[in-house]
């Protein structure tokens, strides 16, 4: 819709040429196509043991060795793509829509709503974020689902009081009055007004909590709540590794660096869009 | 041999209250004996008894009574005598069921009586597993006066206050400190009644640190960077690892672990549907296409073999040797599956999430099942829903494990194989000769007899296959070079009376 | 004519600054926001700078103390006392500022530290220029305070800013620029953000000064009502050039340039109500990319050949216009009864 | 008078905030599967064992009625005994807590230490490459799993350096910031990479201000400008964003804990809830709201401190 | 005398400070920003009225309420006849497009995201001002009106100057051809060559259209230029009010006295002559008993402090709040 894409000036444009926002793009998209043909990229069955090529450290045929099972550490790198970036999203982008609508709303009518929503927000901040992600894994029982459902239920808040903050921002230009005089009805403001105008800074703000979700979901992983075994996912490939983290460096290793690469990209396109977004003309 | 020294050892998870009727969890469980001494003892394979506290010991003809008599000059850690009163004491406690949940295990005692050195022991019936229940850790000794005098309103209040400062204790060593969930100090006993090889009082060591460190890997870091002595449960995967370093002696102390498979047996699953694995010939089925042997070599990293009785782990009293049992026979696999008619069924495993093991374990047996046409979905809860969901049978099949904590069989067969305790440990399988083997066999008191009735139990039980049966484990510890006698009983008691140190 | 002769004749000058430009790399691009300005500055005269928004006025005076160079290219020269500012190190320039030359800016919103006491931000520009001692600074700047009309100054110096109205900041601001008694104020359009009756308050203040202590101002406004009522001469700026300079009175009764005069006719007095008002057509240029002779030509009615391809130059004696095709004399003018 | 009124009125702000935390606490933990007491006897216990064990914990109440109970007892300070380590839940926590405290206290401050002149160098250094090198090598730190960061320093700078001790925590002071040192490090990687983006931001925007150059146009020395004019007005933001990734920092100390054998409640609020130890899930819970909230006060104060503006009531 | 198109009554208008709940648990009454305390006004249809005063008198405040988007605390405000207070939904709706509002800040009120062309169409079909295929005609027919390109439609606001952007909100305002336009600081916001651009494109719709205008601005010059009649206002008050030709040339209340004369004259000659103020601008949170001026008046009495001056004189040529001065007309 026309409302909601991104108006930029041509002066702005040069944000994309920048190597950072190129870089990270080409980490991110990439990153993208691993996830959804993992089976292309990958030259092994991920989850296929070999006895007889037990830790096998990296060599022309296994590009990042094998495990402790056998199993080719490249190929499992590449399937986690799946399960990670899908964690990336999938545990983001509910967050998102609820955190965004909720926050529109509160932030648009104030009154009590605004009150009542200030001390849940207050409330649920009080927790730790992992604390709280843990516990309602616990509730609901442990997997990729229930963690996505978790972390959907803690995380929303973030993003709405983000979204509250903008939209109160927003209401201080006057082109919400000037709907309210116009004969506008509130959801037309609310939603295609100053929605579009208030989401930049959130956009910018999911990037990294993209990132952040797949750092948690590792953290997850790690204390046995997040993606299972034999599943293929960074935080279990690391945890495995850890084992074999001087024997067998390579187990830990490489999936540590498909992380900081994915994270890495995220930020740097975060780091660019807002870039493009801040200069307003 | 050396005396003096104090040992490090790192602990995977720390005590909480190390008593003898209240201990309940593995990390209290094998720190008992270490603070308190038995009537009884076992030798290190765990099954022949000898002398404890008690010099000696004798059944009543009849078998309805136990004699014991004391050893002369036993002392508490604070130099008072140990005595009769004190016997009867500990054992009242230990039988009392309002106080120990270990209780049911003396149902038997009907009265505890002392008379200068002897001890009587009446009970209600025979049972030819009071004395080795006399060798077992709830049945340690503790002074009746320190627990009169101690701080507190209730018995287990008592516990505690003596557990925390004025420790008083019968074992070779006593609390000096305990920080939760860090670190547990013992101290040697000087006034303990063993004798080591060199004729003086045991321990050989001054003390031990406990330190508390729940990571594997950094359990193993903290002993590779010389911090600690000696630490326990290796993961299977590093033992080789361990065993290649020159500075460490890594031990596998065979257990009375085994890890099994339950599978639900019953007519019809939780949600009403029929249950395919209620027939005999797909559990058998199942119990052929797996290849345990295969599993030891993926999960245990070949540190463990395939069970051989199936109802118990091969060091437990009792325990007959069957071979390895359901033998992986792909051929015969098929058959079954096609006798049942079972092709293409599929069947959920409930595993324990974030469990590496069970992550291993599943993937193999979904490759190994394949083969038989079994497809096999997976399930993931935690621990305590998995207890739940063993208890309600609302599971087709799970994976558990199994360690003795009494040196008598009826513990694990009752827990195993007796339908009216715990459903066969969820199974639901229920076999009325099995039943009434185990029932006679608690009051048995012919050992040979009772030793058949064990291997028909055992038999029948291999042969109905409630559980898809796997593999038992070590314990795998590992210690530096220097740490010499230390031991690890197959109930998994942590024995560091003889432990020395070569400096 | 005669005024401003012995305005010049009676003090010294003090300022002069030739061919300053200044420009800022905006998106790869050269923006020229200060383009070949000179004029100059005698002691105790009034300066006024109009222009409409956007044409340069701030960026001139900042760049005469050396606060622009951070941000972009500064050239030409500000000489001052026989000393060049633009080439002045940093160091040697903070000895300059805020002594001699002090600033007020445009904003007294946002120019006083939110987090600093009134009396901590004049006192640091005490401790900077001044050899007073503590109880010596404390004095000075309750009498400071006193002189822009803060009444209970002794009360107000631990006060923080957001305790005070908006025309109390913009007379703190002054006070604080006041301190070490400068011998020239650049003012940067000191009165926009207030309403008319204290407007009135803080230019009567400035004027004071300036006669009282023959301090020289440079007044950016673009109101022409406050030009015309403080000012000795006058500089219109207009696409970040001079267009037109000379004494007030000159410049209002008969402006030679025609975006003077535009911008006089714009003004609704003396014309009958309700009837339409003179408006110059088009849009000011965007500094961007300024046409390649006069930046006015384009909204020019009287543009010539010439102002298409050609920069016209500053020239005249008193009477300065930078026009290929002035006003003259004949031409009706409005404004000034 | 007016800070303390403004320090009164944000405490009673607490109330209402608690009010739900304990109600979700509540909620949440009875949502847990699996009955405690199955988690308690652990898998031997015979069915009337459990009814037992049920009954101790007052789980066969009617659910208002656990709540009251509940509140009742926060609010008199008893939070009952831990069934994982049958010990007065209170004294558990309280034995602790110091460990956890320590780490997070001085994982801030290595934060600081290290975000705070990373941060004025990179904002000085705009987009030069010493800017884009530093954001680089943060970044890393922020995407970095914790334990595995952990794990690494363990390995090469405690076992194989042996530089460090392979965790724990010591008994005196000095052995505590000396065990402490790699967990703290490992915690304050990621949070000094948030406090580093953060700071570094409000630096470039407060060092473009008005009352910036106003200060420059008064001709103060530089290290006037950077120290009074620049860093205090740069620190506000910073501040609230510290206090609100507390809650953060408490869930990167919950796995370092585990990783360095630190015996600090993150780890206890694991074992908790893996045990399903009710009454120590919830006082954990409690202590970590009432603790997080005491430090949203503690930086709202400071926030007060440093700016004027919001001292007002 | 005809019925005014809009008229207010004793319009009250207060911004309660947010009480924190300390000062609940000490029961102490909230703060309050007193913007309008008590203003009756009268439009006729086809007038102009300037609203002056200084800078925080309300001006703001009175037109943002008139335009519905403030609820008053007391006073009404009725639409021919019509009190509006009780209008929800359609009726508010209707309202709203009958009366329309320009914004002090042009930019602000146009949504940045939105082109030129949609913005005008939304309001075009919202309200139903068409037939749905007329609608693209009625967009270059309103451009026409307030003079911008066609092409105008496809740009976004920021690509448009000051003076052009006011227009586009002048268009969006006509576009649903309402009956009343309140002008808030329509121009103040630009400078004196675009602000002489809008005021003539005003004056000719005004004639065109037959629009009532509410004209708030501080510009004395140019109130005086636009308006009919001016109302002269301090600390949310009327003070002063009357034919704008009169009122100008000879201001009764002290207050306009002053303020007129602090314009600043375009002739440097033409000084010395102002009444210049003393003592600060109260604050709006405390008003000053009596006669809210009573601090500044260089003529202050002590009924000043006691009584608050009531509007007093003919309506038709001008009435004055104060004790000391007669509001005979001129
Ligand atoms: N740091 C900067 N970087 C880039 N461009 C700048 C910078 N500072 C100012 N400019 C541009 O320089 C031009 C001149 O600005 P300046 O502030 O001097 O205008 P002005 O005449 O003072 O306007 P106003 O009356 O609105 O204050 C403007 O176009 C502005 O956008
Ligand atoms: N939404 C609001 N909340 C609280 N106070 C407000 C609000 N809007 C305005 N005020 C206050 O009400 C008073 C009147 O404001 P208003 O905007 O009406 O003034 P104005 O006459 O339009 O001023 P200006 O000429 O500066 O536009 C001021 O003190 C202002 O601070
Ligand atoms: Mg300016
Ligand atoms: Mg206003």
């Amino acid at each position: 819709m026309m409302t909601s894409s991104f108006s930029l000036r041509k002066s702005q444009l040069f944000v994309l040429l920048r190597p950072g926002f190129l870089v990270g793009l080409a980490i991110l998209l990439s990153s993208i196509a691993l996830a959804l043909f993992p089976s292309f990229f990958a030259p092994f069955d991920p989850n296929a043991f070999n006895y007889s090529a037990l830790k096998q450290p990296p060599s022309a045929e296994h590009w990042f060795g094998t495990d402790n099972l056998g199993r080719d550490t490249f190929s499992r790198v590449i399937w986690a793509y799946s399960v990670n970036i899908q964690m990336a999203f999938v545990a983001t982008i509910f967050a998102l829509i609820i955190g965004v609508t909720v926050g529109s709303l509160v932030g648009y009518y104030g009154g009590i709503a605004d009150a009542i929503f200030g001390r849940c927000v207050d409330a649920i901040i009080t927790f730790p974020f992992l604390v709280l992600v843990i516990a309602v894994v616990a509730v609901l029982g442990p997997g990729l689902t229930n963690m996505y459902i978790a972390i959907t239920l803690v995380g929303w808040v973030y993003y709405a009081r983000l979204m509250r903050a903008e939209i109160m921002g927003q209401l201080a230009n006057d082109y919400a009055a000037a709907g309210k005089v116009m004969g506008y009805s509130d959801r037309r403001i609310i939603f295609r007004h100053l929605l579009p105008n208030a989401i930049t800074p959130v956009i910018v703000y999911w990037m990294t909590d993209m990132a952040l979700a797949i750092l948690l979901g590792s953290s997850l992983g790690y204390l046995g709540l997040g993606a299972q075994p034999p599943q293929a996912e960074w935080g279990v490939l690391i945890a495995e590794g850890r084992n074999f983290i001087t024997t067998a460096w390579w187990l830990s290793l490489m999936p540590g660096i498909a992380i900081v690469l994915t994270g890495l990209g995220f930020s740097l396109v975060g780091d660019g869009i807002a870039d493009l977004m801040r200069p307003r003309g | 041999l050396e005396r003096g020294g104090s040992l490090t050892f790192a602990r995977y998870d720390d005590s909480t209250l190390i008593d003898p009727i209240y201990a309940d969890r593995n990390p209290d469980i094998w720190m008992v004996t270490n603070l308190y001494d038995t009537l009884l003892r076992t030798e290190a394979d765990g099954k022949t008894i000898t002398s404890g506290l008690a010099a000696s010991y004798k059944v009543a003809e009849d078998g309805l009574s136990v004699e014991l008599t004391l050893r002369d000059g036993i002392k508490f850690s604070d130099g008072s005598a140990i005595e009769g009163k004190d016997v009867v004491f500990s054992l009242n406690r230990a039988a009392n069921p309002d106080l120990s949940p270990w209780a049911g295990l003396l149902a038997s005692i009907d009265n505890v009586t002392s008379e200068g050195n002897k001890v009587t022991i009446g009970l209600k019936n025979s049972d030819p597993t009071i004395v080795l229940m006399l060798a077992t850790f709830n049945t340690a000794i503790v002074s009746a006066d320190a627990f009169e005098s101690a701080a507190g309103e209730t018995d287990q209040d008592k516990a505690k206050a003596l557990s925390m400062e004025g420790f008083v204790g019968s074992g070779p060593f006593v609390m000096k400190a305990h920080q939760r969930g860090s670190m547990m100090q013992f101290a040697a006993n000087s006034h303990y009644w063993r004798e080591g090889e060199d004729g003086k009082p045991l321990p050989y060591i001054d003390g031990i640190n406990f330190l508390v460190i729940p990571d594997d890997a950094t359990r193993i870091l903290k002993l590779q960077a010389g911090e600690v002595d000696a630490a326990e449960f290796i993961p299977f995967a590093r033992v080789s690892e361990m065993q290649a370093d020159a500075n460490i002696n890594m031990e596998l102390f065979p257990s009375t672990r085994i890890i099994y498979s339950p599978i639900n047996t019953r007519p019809e699953r939780a949600d009403g549907s029929a249950n395919p694995l209620s027939d005999l010939k797909l559990r058998q089925a199942l119990n052929y296409a797996t290849n345990k042997d295969a599993l030891v070599q993926l999960v245990l990293h070949g540190a463990g073999k395939p069970v051989s009785s199936g109802l118990m782990a091969s060091t437990t009293q009792l325990a007959t040797d069957n071979g390895p049992i359901y033998q992986y026979d792909l051929e015969k696999a098929k058959a079954l599956v096609a006798e049942a008619g079972a092709e293409g069924t599929e069947i959920t495993l409930t595993t324990l999430a974030g469990s590496a093991d069970d992550g291993i374990i599943l993937a193999a047996l979904q490759q190994m099942w394949s083969d038989i046409g079994i497809k096999l979905n997976v399930e993931q809860v935690d621990g305590p829903t998995r207890g739940a969901k063993n208890r309600s049978g609302d599971f087709d099949i799970h994976t558990y494990g199994w360690v003795n904590d009494v040196n008598d069989p009826a513990q694990v067969a009752g827990w195993l194989g007796y339908n009216p305790t715990a459903k066969a440990v969820g199974t639901g399988w229920n076999n009325d000769e099995f039943n009434s083997l185990y029932e006679a066999s608690n009051t048995e008191m012919d050992p040979a007899k009772r030793a058949e009735q064990y291997a028909r139990m055992q038999e029948i039980y291999a042969a109905e296959a409630p559980l898809l049966f796997m593999y038992e484990t070590p314990f795998a510890v590992a210690l530096s070079q220097d740490i010499k006698g230390y031991v690890q009983t197959p109930l998994g008691n942590n024995e560091f009376a003889t432990t020395w140190i070569d400096r | 004519m005669l005024e401003n002769a012995h305005i010049t004749s009676a003090h010294p000058r003090i300022l002069d600054v030739k061919n300053l430009s200044t420009s800022f790399d905006v998106a790869g691009k050269q923006l020229k926001a200060v383009d070949n300005v000179s004029f100059h500055l005698n002691q105790g005269e009034v300066l006024g700078i109009v222009g409409e928004s956007g044409s340069g006025k701030s960026i001139t005076l900042r760049s005469i103390i050396g606060l622009s160079r951070r941000y972009g290219e500064v050239t030409g020269e500000v000489n001052w006392q026989g000393e060049n500012l633009v080439a002045m190190l940093e160091r040697d320039l903070r000895k300059v500022r805020g002594k001699d030359i002090a600033m007020i800016f445009q904003e007294p919103m946002s120019s006083l530290n939110p987090l600093l006491t009134v009396g901590l931000q004049i006192g640091e520009n005490l401790v900077e220029h001044t050899s007073l001692d503590k109880p010596g600074r404390r004095r000075r700047s309750i009498e400071l305070l006193e002189m822009v009309g803060i009444p209970d100054a002794e009360n107000r110096l631990n006060d923080y800013p957001h305790q005070f109205s908006g025309g109390m900041r913009q007379r703190v601001m002054i006070a604080i620029a006041l301190a070490s008694n400068p011998k020239l104020l650049l003012a940067d359009e000191p009165t926009t953000a207030l309403d008319v009756t204290i407007q009135k308050q803080i230019l009567k203040l400035i004027l004071d000064l300036s006669k009282d202590l023959g301090m020289a101002v440079i007044l950016v406004t673009h109101d022409l009502g406050v030009a015309a009522q403080t000012c000795d001469r006058l500089a219109v700026m207009y696409g970040g050039k001079l267009v037109e300079t000379g004494a007030t009175r000159e410049v209002l009764r008969a402006p030679k340039h025609r975006y003077t005069m535009g911008l006089l006719q714009s003004v609704p007095e003396n014309i009958e109500p309700r009837t339409p008002l003179f408006s110059l057509p088009g849009t000011p240029p965007s500094l961007m990319n300024l046409p390649l002779g006069c930046a006015f030509a384009p909204r020019c009615a009287h543009s010539v050949a010439d102002c298409a391809e050609k920069k016209p130059p500053l020239i005249g004696e008193q009477h300065q216009v930078a026009c290929f095709n002035p006003t003259n004399s004949g031409e009706a003018t409005k404004g000034v009864a | 008078m007016s800070s303390l009124s403004y320090f009164i009125s944000r405490l009673l702000q607490i109330i209402p905030t608690f009010l739900i935390v304990m109600v979700i606490i509540f909620l949440l933990v009875r949502a847990l599967p699996g009955d405690p007491a199955i988690a308690m006897a652990d898998a031997k216990a015979t069915a009337e064992q459990l009814e037992q064990i049920r009954e101790r914990l007052g789980l066969h109440e009617p659910i208002w009625v656990q709540f009251a109970y509940f509140v009742k007892n926060v609010f008199t300070g008893n939070l009952g005994d831990s069934i994982l380590m049958k010990a007065p839940v209170t004294e558990v926590i309280l034995e602790r807590l110091p460990a956890s405290g320590f780490l997070a206290l001085y994982a801030v401050l290595f934060s600081l230490l290290i975000a705070g002149p990373l941060a004025f160098v990179a904002a000085l250094n705009r987009n030069g490459w010493i800017d884009v090198g530093i954001r680089s090598v943060f970044q890393i730190g922020l995407s970095t799993p914790v334990f595995y960061i952990g794990l690494l320093l363990l390995t090469f700078l405690a076992a194989q350096m042996r530089w460090f001790p392979v965790g724990g925590y010591g008994t005196t002071f000095w052995e505590h910031m000396y065990h402490l040192l790699l967990p703290a490090l490992t915690v304050a990687l990621y949070t000094s990479a948030i406090i580093m983006r953060n700071l570094r931001s409000s630096v470039i925007e407060v060092m473009d201000a008005e009352y910036v150059q106003f200060a420059r146009a008064k001709g103060l020395p530089e290290h006037v400008i950077l120290g009074r004019h620049i860093l205090r007005n740069a620190l506000i933001s910073t501040v609230t964003l510290l206090g609100l990734s507390i809650g953060n920092l408490m869930s990167g100390t919950l796995v370092t804990e585990t990783v360095f054998a630190v015996p600090g409640v993150g780890r206890l609020m694991l074992d908790a809830i893996f045990a399903r130890d009710y009454p120590l899930i919830q006082g954990l819970t409690l202590t970590f709201a009432v603790l997080v909230s005491l430090i949203f006060l503690l930086t709202d104060m400071i926030q007060a401190m440093l700016d004027p503006r919001l001292r007002v009531s | 005398m005809s019925e005014p198109v809009l008229q207010t009554e004793n319009l009250v208008l207060h911004f309660k400070k947010d009480r924190s709940l300390l000062d609940m648990f000490l029961a102490k009454s909230a703060k309050a920003v007193q913007a309008l305390n008590g203003v009756s006004l009268a439009l006729q249809k086809g007038e102009t009225l300037g609203i002056v005063g200084e800078s925080g008198c309300g001006k703001s405040t009175l037109a943002r309420a008139i335009a519905g988007l403030y609820k008053p605390q007391s006073g009404d405000i009725s639409f021919h006849g019509r009190s509006t207070a009780s209008n929800k939904g359609a009726a508010l709706r209707e309202f709203n497009r009958r009366v329309q509002m320009i914004f002090q800040d042009p930019y602000s009120s146009l949504n940045p995201r939105l082109r030129v062309g949609d913005m005008l169409r939304e309001a075009l079909t919202v309200h139903n001002m068409c037939p749905p295929e007329a609608v693209g005609a009625r967009i270059d027919e309103l451009l026409d009106l307030v003079r911008l390109p066609r092409d105008a439609a496809e740009k976004l606001p920021h690509e448009f100057s000051g003076g052009q952007r006011q227009r586009i909100a002048i268009a969006r305002a006509l576009s649903v051809e309402p009956e009343v336009l309140i002008a808030d600081e329509l121009v103040s916001a630009l400078d004196v060559s675009v602000q002489a651009q809008v005021v003539n494109l005003l004056l000719s719709l005004q004639d065109e259209l037959g629009l009532t205008v509410l004209f708030v601005a501080h510009d004395l010059r140019l109130v005086r230029h636009v308006s009919h009649r001016v109302a002269v206002i301090y600390l949310g008050s009327v003070v002063e009010i009357g034919d704008a030709k009169g009122l100008f040339a000879n201001p009764k209340h002290p207050y306009s006295q002053a303020l007129l004369s602090a314009a600043p004259s375009l002739n440097p000659d033409e000084k010395g002559n102002e009444i210049v103020l003393t003592g600060e601008l109260p604050s709006p949170l405390n008003i000053p008993s009596g006669c809210a001026f009573h601090g500044r008046c260089p003529i202050a009495q002590d009924i000043c402090r006691e009584r608050k001056p009531i509007l007093e004189g003919n309506p038709k040529s001008g009435q004055v709040a104060c004790h000391l001065v007669e509001p005979t007309a001129n």
